[in-house]
This record gives C-alpha cells, structure tokens and sequence, in this order.
C-alpha cells in the first residue's frame, strides 16, 4: 500500500516535471530569451561584451560573481559561515588534549607507500591550490574552489598523519580567528565604495583614469578571492575536526 | 559527435545513481556517489561550464564524499531493512 | 500537442528530462529509503539534478567557456555564464547542507544506537 | 558619504559583520557577546525604522548593489512588504535581550557564542530576504536563515531536539530544491532575475505558459512548508516546541511568517487575478487547505498538556488564518491576511516569552504543574494574559481586527463556508487558552512555589512592552493598516491580458 502510494506519487511528479521540461525554451538555442533579452536591457550581451572591460576580470563567471552579483556571494559565504557555525551548534568544538580518534587506535598499520607518496603530494596540491585561487580571474577556478582544495589537503594531511599531528598544526584557538574572515573580506571590500561616495561593493570610483581603475578592480577582486579561499579552507578543516575529534563531555 | 558522448554520460549518470540508491551497503553508496559526481563535472566541462566543473569536482566529489565515509565511521556501515 | 511533437521536444530538451529523471530518483531516496544517511545521499542527487538543469539551460550549441583568452573577437559564441555563477552559489548551500545534517546524525546516533528511520520515530513516541 | 542612502543593504550587511567577529569577541570574554548582539540588533532597529519613514513618506526604495542598473546586477527593493524588516529587527532585539538569562541556563557555556552567532545569522537572513528585490537572491537568503533555523532548534543537546531538527532539516531542503527548480524555470523563460523585470516580462512568455504555472506550484510547495501549511506542518510542532523558548518565539514568531513573505512576493510577479496566467484554481486550493489547517491546528492543541507544545499548535492554526486571508483574493480578506502576518508575530513572541519566563521560575512546561502561577509572578501572568486575550480575538486587542476582517471578506467573497471554519477554530483556540488561564488563576498554587519570585529584569521588559504593544495595535489598528492597503492595491491590481 505505502510503496504503491510512493511510486504513484513519484510518478506524478515525475509527470508535472516533464510537462514543464518539454515546454521549456530549447536547449542549446543561442538566439534564446536568455541569452539576448529584452532589448537595452539584457545582461548576458553586456556581460559577455563589456565584462572584461568594466567589471575587472577576463573570466566572466568571476566578474559576475565577484561584482556584478557579487551581493549573491556575499550571501554565499555567510553560507559557508553559517553551516559550520551550525555544525559548533550540534557537535561542540573539539578539545585540545583529549585523546578521542580512530586512526591512532586504528590496529591496520601505517603504510609506508601512503605515507611517502603524500608527503611528496602535498606541496604540489598545495601549489595547485594556489594557483586556482589567484588565476581564477583569468582562467578556471576562484576563491572557493582553491579554498576546498586547501581543505582537502589539509584533510589528507589529518587523516595520514594523525589528529595530534594534525591539533599541533591547525590549533584551534588560531584556527577560530580566522573562520569568518570570507565574509569579512567581502564587507570590508564592499564598504570602501561607500567611503568614496559610491554603493555596497563599487569596485570602479570616480576620479580615477580607466586604467587605474582597472588595476584597482582587479586587485580588489584579488583580495577577495583570497579572502574566500582562506575563509573556506579554514572552515571546512574545522568542520571536519569537529565531525572527527567530537568531545563528549 | 559530442553531443553523442553527452548522451551516452548523461545514460552513466542514471545508471550510478539507480546503483546509488539500490545499494546496501553505505559505504559502497556514498563511493558511487562520489564517481556520480565526477561523472556529472565531466557533463559539465561537456557544456562549457569549466568553472563550475572544477567545483563539483572538488566539492562534490571531494569534500562530501569524505564527509560521508567520516560519518559512516561514525555511524553505522550497513543500512537495516 | 501531438505524441511526436511531444517526442521530439523531449529529443532536444534531453538534458532536462535526465535532470528530473535524476530528481525523481532523488526524490525516491528521500521518501522510501529509511536509513537517514541513505535520505541524504538521495538528497544530493536532487540537488546536483537541479544544477544539471540550469548548467543545461544556459548551455549553447558550439558556444565556449566564458573566459577571454587571446585572439577572441566580439562575436564569439559564448554560454551563458548567470547560471552558472548562480550554480556556484547552490554547490556551496548543498554542501553546507550536507555538513550539518551529517553532524545531526553523528550525534543522533551517538543517542540513539540507530539511523533507522522507523526506529527513531518508534524511539521517540516512547 | 551619504549615509543614510545607503541603509537597505546596511541592514544585511551589519548583523552579518556582527556574527563574523562574535566568535573573537567571545574569546575575549563571553558576557560580551550578548552587549555585541544586542548593539548590532539595535542599529539595525535603528535603521529600520528610518526606512520605514522614507517608505511611507516618499514610496519605495530602490538601491542598486555595485551601482549596476537593476538588471545587470542586484537590485535591494525596500518597499511596503518590506516594512516587515522593522518587526524583524525590534522583535529580534526583544528576543536576543529576552535570552540573556534563559540561555545561559538552559545550554553548554561553550556554544553561548555560537548561539547568538546564530540568531544573528538568522535574523541576517530575514532581513535580507525581505529587502531583497532579486529572486535567487531571496533563495540565498532563505538558505542562510533555514540554515541557522535548524541548527538553532538542535542547539539543546537532548536526543528530541536533535530528532525534531532533522525533520525540518529534510522537509526544508526538499522545499529549498523546489523553489531553486522554480527559480529556474521561471529564469529560463524570462530571461531575468530580477522580480520586477520577471512580472513586466511574464505575460509576454506565452508560448511557455505551462512552465510558468508548474513553476508557481512549485513555489507554493517550497513556501508551504516554509510556512507549515496543513500536509506539510508536520515539522513545527515538534521543532518549534523543542527548540530553548526564545529560539522557539523566533522560529514561530518570525521565521515561518518570512515563508508567507517569500509566497506574498511571488504573488505580486504573477499577480493574483490578472496576467498570463490564472492562478486561481492553485489559490482555491490554497484557501481549502488554509481551513483545514485552521481546523486541525486548532483541534490537536486542545488536547496538549506541554504549554510550548500548545503555542507551536496554535502557531499551525493562525498560519491557516493568514493563508486563507491570501488566497481568497479579496480586498479585507487580504487586508486581515497580511495584519495578521504583523500581529500574530507580536502575539506569539509575546506568548512564547511569557511561557518561558514560567518555565524558566519554576521549571515545569506542563499545564498542570503550573496551578496558580499567577499570586506569584502576577506581572508575567497578566501580560500573558493580555496575549492570550488578543489570540483569541476580543475587541480592544489587535488580534481582533485581522480575524475581523478575513471573517468579512470571506463573507464577501461568497463562500461562509470558510467564514465557519474560522469560528470554529475561534471557538476551539478560546477553549484551549482558557485552559491555560483557568490553570494560572483559578488553582491553588503548589506548595514548591510558596518561596518564587517574579522573573528577572530582562524577561519582563521585552514582555511588557510586547503586552503594551499589543494594546497599542489594537486600538490603533489603522497604523500597520497604512503598510497594508498599498500591498493589497498592488496584489490586487488587475493587468491587462
């Protein structure tokens, strides 16, 4: 009975959606609402046209992220800051000294292949990290992705060479100071529009030739997207440490 | 002749996820979940979004399956029935 | 609409019907499966099938990756780059998601000895 | 620097810069944390009320994020729904000030700085859904503050909370996936983002008409069980019950009624009567489930002997009322629906806090151990009083005028029907508050209550003033009514097909 009502309503559903799919715009058509708009006021042909010009960076998904709907990412970050802050509401923060893990328990010994191989990768994932975060105004990539890079390697790192290794790098006292910085970059970014008599998040200002302006977008835009990646570094290594080295207290 | 390899990635994509949500064991789950999502970062590299291919891959494929298998070992590895 | 038109719409919209396919499938975890962690996997496949959706939507035929790189004119086709910004905003609110509903079952567990759906719902008319 | 232009996105932006310092702040010393939350809460009070003054002066506020045109960028639009923002901001003072003392001994010493990072993420999110003028934007921000919503309800630590968080936690995601689909579609036939532009074009969108209908069911759905609407509900009671009693006075005061918000906002793009498309038959369907959600909110609080359980049923029962004010599509009906939106968050506060305060002296939350409360802590009990007075709907309070007025314009929108269904649930919501006054006044107090004092300072102000509000709105009903009658002019303002 309840598996019946399940698949008939699945169905439906299934059905609604499909009806709504088959009537949507086709796919793939470049002459489409979206991509050319009402006339004067379409975004995508600025966009694409004027971005690099106006907004700072040659890759347009940064421009649109960063400035153009950089409020969107703004809201996005306190999103990041938001989940952890909530994970701390569920599980508490881990405490120093407190003996509570698997893998230094664990009875599988240690590989010496994992180990070596590693400790020569994580520099190089390291580097690459890196280099997302800063090209990611002229190719592939930004703040948050190069940001859960450096997680992931600092979370190969916790997992390989133990919590007590990993405690002793990522302390937690440092680590707290540092958690919402993704959202304070963006604000202090944003505000100093506000102080040259311009809106939230301006990064052009009157009184500048067009090229310093540019050079001024651009390092800005570049001071966010480090902001973003340290904010997300930071707050995915301590979600997992809090997931991980849960204190029962 | 590309669009044909979309197809044939997008047929992929059903398939892991039918695997996803018929498999017992967890473990095994949250794994071709996270093949699910690199599947769905090359579907999308496929579509010129190579911005967005890159976080799925990082996020997506990284992030969250590690999330999972923490949670797992934590919890419990086979699913009652 | 007639069935072959209908057909034939679903022929070039292909990429839309496997998202909702996808969603569907999602949707079945969700409501059917008891184990919670096995509900949020299936929630994660709607969510990426609702990203495969857009990326779809703002996807051109023979159109390039947003991002100038030398020799590029003003009538190069190009995708269409808002969802796909848009997108990057939904990738980091579903892992946020993820996260803290993992951290409840981390510690519904710990209370409970179980992620059985069923059971917990048992356990708490007790 | 004009700095008064540049509230609208001020009023997002300080309480998030608030929250991302708090967890410094607090490794410098807890107690500061709540002087901290409290002074970004009052700015923003502050601010808002300067807004809401422009507003009813001058007309809507339009102001661009980045300084793009609204249809390149980002759009904050503060208009007459967006007056709500001063209820956000004053109710959230109250609440954060309500917490001190109850908070602290309810959870662990080590999450305080968590939890007023929290609320003030939350009260972010409200703010910042209902200024916002951009549609993913308004997804954005429901995510920041469903996100602090279900953390904050498992903030407690015992095994129920966590059970009960997790409830909303799936219902709410699934709802958050449908509205982000409905987003979707809506952009792929529009073209746009921003929700202004969307209604100027929609009508235009006609050869994709069943796409924009989906996408409206779609958006009712999500909003639905952002606001509990009958099937849907199932979460509240218990989240809402659970949660530590000021994070239950902000979830059932504010949060449910931002789903009512994001439902109002979608309504003015697709217009009720006019347009594209008729939505008509959704709306009927709406107003069907609205008086069963009434009916049924009204009758399982009855039988409820926790105290907090009882508000959080009542809470399901009001939301009826405010869903059937919206969907009958008629002028009073409309008028009560969204006064209603306003008074029920006073009244609910008012009672959530009144009940805590109880809790917090004597520790019990059932009815029955809380016989003759009232010779003890006769100001909180009064006040509640004055609440439960103006739920139940006799005149001199505020709760009277919006019931009123959804009573007549079912009547005039032909169909009594639901104008029964309203009385009744009335009848039943009188039925059980009366419970609640016959158990504080009319028993003789226990003996473990002989030595009880009053509750402290910072309880009763915001609970005074909740109680002279109530007052203050009932008489001077027609002071939120100048907010409402434009909304209503706007909803109900039939374009051309």
């Amino acid at each position: 009975m309840k598996r019946a009502l399940v698949f008939f309503s699945l169905l439906l559903c299934f059905g609604i959606m499909l009806i709504a799919v088959v009537n949507m715009p086709p796919m793939g058509d470049p002459k489409s609402m979206m991509m050319t708009g009402p006339p004067g006021r379409a975004p995508i042909p600025r966009y694409l046209s004027e971005g690099r010009q106006e907004a700072g960076a040659e890759n347009i998904i940064t421009d649109i992220i960063l400035n153009y709907r950089g409020y969107d990412t703004n809201g996005e970050v306190t999103v990041i800051f938001t989940a952890l802050m909530a994970v701390l509401a569920v599980l508490n923060r881990e405490r120093k000294n407190v003996s509570y893990c698997d893998i230094e328990t664990s009875p599988v010994k240690r590989s010496v292949v994992v180990y070596t191989i590693v400790r020569i990768m994580l520099p190089f994932i390291l580097l690459f990290s890196l280099y997302v975060i800063l090209f990611g105004e002229v190719g592939p990539g930004g703040g948050f992705q190069g940001g859960t890079i450096i997680a992931a390697a600092a979370i190969i790192f916790i997992l390989i060479f133990g919590y007590s290794q990993g405690m002793e790098r990522f302390p937690t006292t440092w680590r707290m100071n540092f958690e919402g910085i993704a959202p304070l970059t963006f604000i202090a970014m944003g505000i100093i529009g506000l102080f040259l008599g311009r809106n939230y998040l301006t990064f052009m200002f009157p009184g500048f030739s067009h090229a310093s302006n540019l050079l001024l977008a651009r390092s800005m835009l570049m001071i966010i997207e480090i902001g973003i990646g340290a904010g997300g570094a930071f707050i995915f290594t301590s979600i997992f440490f809090a997931m991980q080295r849960e204190d029962k207290s | 002749m590309i669009w044909r390899l979309d197809t044939i990635l997008l047929l992929f994509l059903v398939a892991t996820s039918l695997i996803v949500v018929r498999s017992k064991d967890l473990l095994a789950a949250s794994l071709i979940f996270g093949a699910y999502s690199l599947i769905m970062c090359i579907v999308w590299q496929q579509l010129s979004a190579p911005d967005i291919a890159l976080t799925e891959a990082a996020v997506g494929a990284g992030v969250t399956t590690v999330l999972f298998i923490v949670t797992i070992s934590k919890t419990t590895r086979k699913e009652e029935e | 609409m007639s069935l072959s038109l209908f057909l034939s719409k679903m022929g070039t919209n292909f990429n839309y019907v496997v998202a909702i396919t996808l969603f569907t499938i999602g949707l079945y975890a969700v409501v059917a499966k008891n184990n919670l962690i096995k509900k949020f996997i299936g929630l994660n496949i709607m969510e990426t099938s609702c990203f495969l959706l857009y990326i779809s939507m703002g996807a051109v035929k023979g159109g390039r990756a947003p991002i100038w790189t030398e020799g590029m004119k003003k009538t190069t086709l190009f995708v269409n780059p808002i969802p796909q910004a848009l997108i990057l905003t939904g990738i980091v609110v579903a892992v946020s998601t993820t996260s803290l509903a993992l951290s409840l079952m981390i510690k519904i567990y710990e209370h409970c000895g179980t992620l059985d759906a069923e059971k917990l719902k048992r356990m708490e008319t007790e | 620097m004009n700095i008064a232009h540049h509230f609208p996105v001020l009023l997002f932006v300080v309480p998030v810069a608030a929250a991302a310092t708090l967890q410094i702040i607090g490794k410098i010393r807890r107690e500061y944390c709540f002087y901290w939350a409290t002074a970004a809460i009052s700015i923003c009070a502050f601010m808002s009320t300067v807004l809401v003054w422009k507003v009813y002066k001058t007309g809507p506020i339009s102001y661009v994020v980045g300084g793009w045109e609204r249809w390149f960028g980002i759009e904050i639009y503060f208009d007459h729904i967006s007056a709500c923002a001063l209820l956000i901001s004053a109710l959230g003072l109250l609440i954060i000030i309500f917490s001190k003392q109850y908070i602290e001994k309810e959870i662990d010493e080590r999450k305080i700085p968590v939890y007023y990072t929290l609320i003030l993420l939350n009260l972010a999110g409200m703010l910042g859904f209902v200024i916002t003028g951009d549609l993913f934007n308004i997804f954005v921000m429901m995510e920041i503050l469903s996100l602090s919503g279900y953390a904050l309800v498992a903030i407690g630590e015992e095994k129920i909370a966590q059970l009960a968080a997790f409830k909303y936690l799936v219902l709410g995601a699934v709802s958050s996936l449908a509205i982000l689909m409905a987003i979707g579609f809506l952009y792929s036939i529009t073209g746009s983002l921003n929700m202004r532009e969307i209604a100027l074009y929609l009508p235009k969108a006609t050869s994709h008409t069943p796409v924009a209908i989906i996408a409206f069911a779609l958006f009712v759905m999500g909003f639905s069980v952002k606001a509990a609407l009958f099937p849907l509900h199932v979460w509240l009671p218990d989240a809402h019950a659970i949660a530590p009693t000021p994070v239950s006075a902000l979830l059932s005061g504010l949060v449910v009624k931002i789903g009512v918000c994001g439902l109002l906002r979608i309504l003015l793009i697709y217009r009720y009567t006019g347009g594209l498309i008729d939505v008509k038959p959704v709306l009927n369907i709406i107003s069907w489930l609205a008086a069963i959600t009434i009916v049924v909110g009204a009758f399982f609080a009855v039988f409820q002997d926790d105290i907090k359980m009882m508000l959080a049923y009542s809470t399901v029962s009001n939301i009826g009322y405010i869903f059937l004010g919206l969907s009958l599509v008629q002028t009073n009906a409309l008028v009560g629906g969204i006064n209603h939106i306003f008074n029920h968050a006073i009244i609910k506060v008012l009672l959530f806090m009144g009940a805590g305060a109880i809790i917090h002296q004597t520790g019990h939350r059932r009815l029955s151990d809380l016989h003759g409360i009232a010779r003890k802590m006769p100001i909180t009990t009064g006040c509640l009083s004055i609440g439960i007075v103006s739920i139940v709907g006799i005149p001199p309070t505020n709760g009277f005028v919006c019931k009123w007025l959804i009573a007549i314009g079912a009547m005039q929108a032909g169909k009594p029907l639901f104008a029964a269904a309203l009385l009744f649930g009335a009848l039943f919501i009188f039925a059980y508050y009366i419970k609640i006054i016959n158990a504080a006044y009319f028993r003789e107090p226990r003996e473990e209550y002989k030595k009880m004092d009053e509750a402290p300072l910072t309880m009763l102000v915001p609970i005074i003033i909740l109680a002279v509000a109530c007052l203050v709105f009932g008489i001077g009903a027609s002071i939120p009514l100048t907010f409402i009658k434009p909304v209503a002019k706007g909803l109900l303002s039939v374009t051309v097909r």
